[in-house]
């Protein structure tokens, strides 16, 4: 983990309010995973003060390049998005543990299901089992037809589907409905999204191996300052915790309290 | 020959740079960025007689310059700190600073008494003043009488100097600061973050799980110089001085002010080699303003 | 139909927008800028029996999302105040809150007397909480007792309602509002600024020539939120908020924590338009939020 | 006074730290006037949070662009140094009283005499001296040769002296040797420098007449915050002012205490 200036190669509108940021720089992209993720800082003072947490959701090691895509809501992120090709962002990263790749073998198929802003982490993931041979399964979830972002480029690595909540896009309903009423098959699961489409993925195959990425507000990003934990499941003494940003982003279904 | 170090009761510094409590865990994540033995010393978190998880989350919001936390003094417990995190320090050359929690007079003096004993602890930190503890942990930071009381009996207890750390969430801090240091502090610590709150919008409900938290960062640097800056006058123990550190010229500021050595909090949050950055820094600024050493800046902006 | 009006002792306001004291002068700089009509009201600066130059400057200076000043109460004095300044404010329908401050009791007992004879004066906010003046005006603002006893001086002889201004540099605000409350204030306005400094590090002393001053602006936001949503829990009389508003979020967050109308304060000095913005923008904050009118968020953090 | 978006059109430097900024905008540089100033926003968020007053050097109605020059020294002015052609820059103003013209005729001799960074504004003025048929000579002071700017420039439109303290560059000692050494005659004073030059012009020169331009910390810069006030000279009662930010910044000589 390290902390580099990054130079924006470019930095595109690609949904509804969400944006994605390519950023060159010498060590950092050599060292990051699948499901890792990035603390940037948006602003040269001290307003925002904090780092933003965003995923890597793609990696170039040979151009030295790594994507992000993100949402423009709050202060940090909607000064992000002002940021123009050659302006330099500062990265603290990579941080966290990805997605394990040692869980799934060539034969196996993979679901990855995605909500929302949830999707990106899921991208190079997914090139990752392709090299693997993996086959892989792609949910996405988003809201309404205009948050839809990233379907082609799904489509190129294996079978998806696409779902909004109203219906305006794709199949109509959340993740779970589709993969229900489609009947898809699977070995493993991989997902990230909003915390409810985490419990009901947790809820509905309680039997089957995944992984679920979980986000928290974070302070550090690197296990010091304990904002981030969440408790482990069945612990009786509630007192032991994982730290998200350290022990997670990525847990094991069935690890901790979500 | 060095122009930083610092000789403090029980704190035999390099530099004048230690992390603050609760802003650096036990060291273990950092030590993974830089070579702990670099800092002046380490305020570890504040350890409490048992084992806590602390308060529900979220436990952080940012505001303009600054943060507001309620961790809620999660840490593992007196034991476990001894046995695991304190031993495990004793591989870098650096006197540890120990942060000492709880909610009832008794916890407090149990901590201070065995963690004292620690080889490599050589201060402690009375956190009166942490305000994310709810069932007294502020009436000993607000209270000068309830304050001196604690502070003489955990002076009783302790092997090692005995740092109050003030909350600046008083009428009056000098009156604060007067009063344990009669009651026999050898130095005193501030500040501690100032309570605060933010709200959510859509929720309608404070950001924060518990409600209320404790603002940090530069937004409280103002507040923190003012206080040092009349407490310094007042006393004759030496301060260690925090709140919204992040630059070599801070510390000099802090300096000025009269601190005698500061802790960096928030800082390492935004840059988790903020410490030895500044460390290295130091004498550059010290250069620009031509002084030697840099405790030749204490209390310079009153004296 | 307004979404934006508020009904408050005394003040009849179009939206809760007001600009806050000492940062607006008497209006005559805005007027050049935009109709002052479009204000809820308006705060204007303090005013002393006798004219007052104020302190040395340099009177400002900037630290991280705030901002420290020692004015030092500089108006032209009572008289003036309300022949010039509050006639030439009568052009504009808009309710103008007379700032009333003093060192002695009998000071603003002569301010809020004489000028809440004023036509277009609808209430006084009585600023018993300004840090730059020396000779008292600070323990009015931290002694429960003392202010009780000024509160129901003023409201003696006043002819419009009395907001008393509390300072946040208190152990606990809630004891002062509650004693100012029960002393027959008519409304509370806080916070006023948190005692700090900065310190110039080539001259080693004060930036302020003051030394100490006030710290106002976006950094001490959660410290009005945090005492305002405590405070409007323990009180049954409105709020003014204020404390770092600069959008129309923020009055919002205000709201929530349990305001009744705003002053913007800071905030002038980076936008001199931003008092006309935040209102012009409200009724879309509000239709985000799916809220109708703004009084239905007063206190929605809490009820 | 308005507040207006400008564009970055170009930033140099020019000397050591010193910054030459030129900036574009539609309405406010049909505005602004010899010797009076900018408050300039350094960044987005609210960290610095307030404007950094800034005189105009050079004014451009034909383009719409106004240039300033700044010395690069504390946290704004550093960050205002980083913008690069094509970002945006929050101006308010042109703000303040600038240098009478009024005050003197064809036929006569200005003597403009700059300190530092006091020198930029005195660049405009000459020029409309100059247009004005006003003989000009410029007395420039800096600390050391690589603090000098704007010579040339200075040179196209009249005599002009530079003087160093260190005698690096120019003439050495201060502007009042130079105007003393060479016995300069001249009509009227312009200045605009550190107040020890200021008071020095006064002392030096008491029965001319003139014009100096202060300096005082700022809040607002439009006269509602008291922040800028100076004593008038020989007021017994103590209690009269003059607001730098709008009764000046540009005061006669013997008007304001230095
Ligand atoms: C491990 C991890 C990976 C993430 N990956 C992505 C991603 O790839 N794309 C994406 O759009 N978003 C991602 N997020 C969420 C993203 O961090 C927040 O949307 C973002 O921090 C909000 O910042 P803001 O400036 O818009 O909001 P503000 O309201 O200004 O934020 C204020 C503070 O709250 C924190 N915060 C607010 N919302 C969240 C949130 N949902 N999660 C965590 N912190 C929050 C901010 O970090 C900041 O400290 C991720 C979060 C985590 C924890
Ligand atoms: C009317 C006027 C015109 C000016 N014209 C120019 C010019 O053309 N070129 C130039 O280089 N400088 C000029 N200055 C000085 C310039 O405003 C300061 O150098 C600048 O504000 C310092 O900001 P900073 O971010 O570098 O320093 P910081 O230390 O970050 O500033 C902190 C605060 O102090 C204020 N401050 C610090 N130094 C000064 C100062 N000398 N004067 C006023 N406020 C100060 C800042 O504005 C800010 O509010 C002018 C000042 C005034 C009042
Ligand atoms: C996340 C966090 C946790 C903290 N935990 C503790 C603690 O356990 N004990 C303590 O005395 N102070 C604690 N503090 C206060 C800091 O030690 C310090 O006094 C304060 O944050 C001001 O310094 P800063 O602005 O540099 O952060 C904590 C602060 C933060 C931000
Ligand atoms: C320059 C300045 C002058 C002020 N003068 C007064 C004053 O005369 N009377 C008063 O009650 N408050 C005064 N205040 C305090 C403000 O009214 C307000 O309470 C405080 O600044 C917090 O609001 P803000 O953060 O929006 O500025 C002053 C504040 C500033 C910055
Ligand atoms: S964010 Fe600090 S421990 Fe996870
Ligand atoms: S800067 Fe506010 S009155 Fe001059």
């Amino acid at each position: 983990m390290i902390v580099e200036n990054m130079e924006v190669i470019s930095q595109h509108k690609i949904a509804d309010s969400v944006y994605e940021l390519v950023l060159r720089g010498e060590a950092l992209v050599r060292l990051c995973n699948q499901g890792q993720f990035l603390h940037l800082k948006v602003s040269e003072g001290t307003d925002p003060l904090l780092r933003r947490p965003i995923s890597i959701a793609q990696i170039n090691k040979d151009k030295g390049e790594l994507t992000v895509i993100y949402r423009a809501g709050g202060r940090g992120t909607n000064m992000l998005a002002l940021k123009q090709a050659g302006e330099m962002v500062s990265v603290l990263g990579p941080l966290g543990n990805g997605f394990p790749l040692n869980e799934v073998e060539a034969s196996n198929t993979a679901i990855l299901i995605g909500g929302g802003i949830g999707v990106p982490p899921l991208y190079e993931l997914s090139l990752q089992l392709r090299n693997m041979g993996v086959q892989v399964i792609h949910v996405l979830g988003f809201s309404s037809s205009k948050d839809v972002f990233y379907e082609e480029k799904f489509v190129q690595l294996g079978e998806t589907y696409v779902t909004t909540i109203d219906g305006t896009y794709g199949e109509k309903g959340t993740v779970i409905d589709v993969i229900t009423d489609k009947q898809l098959n699977f070995d493993v699961i991989y997902s990230c999204g909003p915390t409810p489409m985490l419990k009901a993925i947790e809820a509905t195959f309680p039997e089957k191996k995944g992984f679920l990425s979980l986000e928290e507000r974070m302070g550090c990003g690197i296990g010091a300052c304990f904002a981030c934990v969440c408790h482990v499941q069945n612990d009786k003494t509630r007192t032991e915790y994982k730290k998200i940003c350290t022990d997670g982003p990525v847990f094991p279904i069935g690890e901790v309290e979500l | 020959m060095s122009r930083l170090n610092i000789e403090l009761p029980g704190l035999s510094m390099k530099n004048p740079i230690m992390p603050a409590s609760g802003c650096f865990g036990f060291g273990q994540e950092y030590a993974k960025l830089y070579d702990l033995s670099k800092l002046g010393a380490i305020a570890i978190k504040a350890t409490t007689v048992e084992t806590r998880f602390g308060n529900p989350t979220p436990r952080v919001a940012e505001t303009s310059s600054g943060m507001l936390n309620a961790i809620g003094l999660q840490n593992p417990g007196l034991e476990k700190v001894i046995e695991n995190e304190l031993v495990w320090l004793e591989k870098y050359d650096v006197p540890i600073v120990a942060n000492v929690a709880g909610t009832k007079t008794e916890d407090y003096i149990e901590v201070a008494e065995k963690i004292s004993k620690s080889k490599n602890v050589h201060a402690l930190e009375l956190n009166i003043s942490c305000p994310n503890v709810k069932e007294g942990g502020i009436t000993f930071g607000t209270n000068p009488k309830v304050a001196s009381e604690l502070t003489k009996l955990v002076k009783e207890v302790s092997e090692v100097p005995v740092y109050v750390k003030l909350s600046p969430n008083v009428t009056d801090i000098v009156e604060m600061a007067v009063a344990v240091e009669e009651a026999g502090a050898d130095g005193l610590s501030m500040i501690n973050t100032l309570l605060g709150m933010r709200i959510d919008l859509k929720k309608r409900k404070p950001i924060l799980a518990n409600g209320a938290g404790g603002l940090s960062g530069p937004a409280i640097k103002p507040v923190a110089i003012r206080m040092i800056h009349q407490v310094s006058q007042a006393v004759s123990i030496p301060i260690i001085g925090m709140g919204g550190i992040t630059t070599a010229e801070d510390v000099i500021e802090f300096f000025l002010a009269g601190a005698s050595c500061v802790a960096v909090g928030t800082a390492n949050f935004v840059d988790p080699f903020v410490c030895p950055t500044i460390i290295e820094d130091l004498p550059r600024a010290l250069d620009e303003l031509g002084v030697d050493h840099i405790s030749e800046l204490i209390g310079g902006s009153w004296k």
